[in-house]
């Protein structure tokens, strides 16, 4: 296939789309092979990067996806009204953190490396669907493992953990 | 009470040692216990006010360190560089490894919890895009095999939370019958006889049913029967004109 | 400013909008006039008509949006239509679950309610026995009224429409 159409379907697609689209998904829709679509999606982050353009494509947790550029954010403030963002405390980034870099693991496991209880800070990250029960430790009292879930990456824009350690 | 906001500002006993740690400049390899300890018992004094689950876990912590600086007492007594090197070759640990290690594990977190909230704060600056409706794409084709009374509950609670438009709908009157053949009788034949000649097209609204059209068409075929009016076209496939019958 | 940043910019918040948006907001936004900004959509009209473009910008009375390129569907349908082949689609769905608790009900207040075409879902659904006319409206235009058919209720296992009432 020509590659400027198919840039111009995937962007279709991920406009059409507004969830980010795993990689695979994009594969099938082209007929194309993976390596192919994730160099057009390099393509298309240049040309993206043109001033003209309001909008970028990035990855996050093995998917795609496009959003505006932060640089217009004012722009989109003047005419929506601001969201009104609920930002994680500390407490619950911190937890997050341990369980993103040690999961699947356990509330103790948890608790001894914080030194603080986690029980409500855990069940608020489940109740904003960041992390998700993984199943039990085969141990006494078959404590439950946690791990984070996709959305969670999608929330902080994300790739991978791995990303985060790089960082370090 | 601005002790307590003070204290409130750490995450649990770990996060109040770097900090004390940090304040001090302390080599975090080579923590001089007691005087770590006496700081901490000092911060600890202002925490009676604290909400008691808190306050257990910075207690827990006064008692490690309290424990740790006991066993640093315990002879052998030698310098701390000798003390180091002993634990080295010896294998006899120094008591404080333990705490060491887990505040390098805490604060090693701490920092990616950093991190994350970077990550938070940019992301929340840009927009992502409602996913558009694309069910029209497939709109024929359904089955109704998955689908539970429970599905239409749910599906209409949330459609009603979303439209309040739903609860402002008029009250109506409801016919029964689709549309009587006699009322439209009526109907044809006040528009003929007030206007005495219309075109046959004329009859039938814009926008009308298939089920309209054929009533109306009853309708103009009754009333022809009925030798109330009479119709006729001037050519093939040409406008055919209703007018009213005068009455012999 | 810059035009090729003022593009940049109405690219962005058309994105983040979704929804039409009012060209008196984007004057706002820029701080340009508003043949300026009209200059601005045609130049960038231009832009999406290239191949490499999956979107493209029109004009809905005062209103100017972004939508996915006709000739893109083809290939959004191969990735997103499995997933709902085998059961009700959205549309039509939430179509039968407004005409159960409300009816009997008009096309147009079924479309109030959902702020769409409901024809062909209607269509639709009347061919598979779900809904069907139950009379007409005394209003102007003496629009049809839908309700459920009774192989419909028995389906869901209810017996008549009383039944419904006693649920609300």
């Amino acid at each position: 296939m020509d590659r400027e159409r198919a840039m111009g379907i995937l962007e279709g697609i991920l406009f059409a789309a507004g969830d980010p689209v795993a990689v695979e998904d994009l594969v099938k829709a082209l007929e194309v092979p993976k390596e192919e679509v994730v160099r057009l999606i390099n393509d298309m982050k240049q040309e993206y990067n043109s001033k003209k353009r309001g909008i970028l494509i990035s990855e996050v947790g093995e998917k795609v996806r496009l959003t505006t550029k932060p640089d217009i954010y004012p722009y989109i403030e003047t005419i929506f009204k601001p969201r009104v963002k609920s930002q994680l405390s500390r407490a619950a980034l911190e937890t997050l953190a341990i369980i993103m870099f040690k999961q699947p693991i356990t509330k103790t496991e948890i608790e001894a490396i914080r030194g603080v209880n986690v029980e409500k800070t855990l069940n608020s990250l489940l109740e904003k669907n960041l992390i998700c029960e993984m199943g039990r430790l085969e141990a006494p009292g078959r404590p439950i493992l946690y791990g984070t879930t996709q959305f969670c990456l999608e929330y902080f824009g994300l790739n991978s953990i791995e990303e985060l350690a790089k960082l370090d | 009470m601005a002790l307590n906001v003070k204290l409130e500002a750490f995450e649990g006993p770990l996060d109040l040692l770097l900090h004390l740690i940090e304040k001090n400049q302390i080599n975090i390899y080579d923590i001089p216990i007691s005087e770590l300890t006496d700081q901490y018992l000092s911060y600890l004094e202002g925490l009676e006010k604290l909400d008691i689950n808190l306050a257990s876990e910075f207690l827990l912590m006064a008692a490690t360190l309290l424990s740790i600086k006991s066993r640093m007492l315990l002879p052998p007594m030698k310098s701390g560089d000798v003390q180091m090197e002993i634990s080295a070759v010896t294998d006899v640990e120094d008591p404080r490894n333990e705490l060491v290690d887990r505040l390098m594990e805490y604060k090693k977190y701490k920092d990616i919890a950093m991190i994350l909230k970077e990550k938070e704060e940019s992301e929340s600056r840009i927009f992502k895009r409602k996913p558009e409706d694309l069910s029209f794409l497939w709109e024929d084709d359904f089955a109704l095999s998955k689908i539970t009374f429970d599905d239409l509950i749910s599906t209409f609670s949330r459609i009603i939370r979303n439209q309040k438009v739903a609860e402002n709908l008029n009250p109506r009157t409801i016919l029964k019958e689709p549309l009587p053949l006699k009322i439209k009788i009526k109907q044809v034949y006040s528009i003929i006889s007030s206007r005495k000649k219309v075109s046959f097209r004329e009859l039938f609204r814009r926008n009308a049913s298939r089920l309209e059209l054929i009533v109306t068409f009853l309708a103009v075929l009754e009333l022809i029967k009925l030798n109330k009016i009479k119709a006729y076209q001037n050519e093939v496939f040409g406008e055919i004109t209703v007018v009213l019958k005068e009455e012999a």
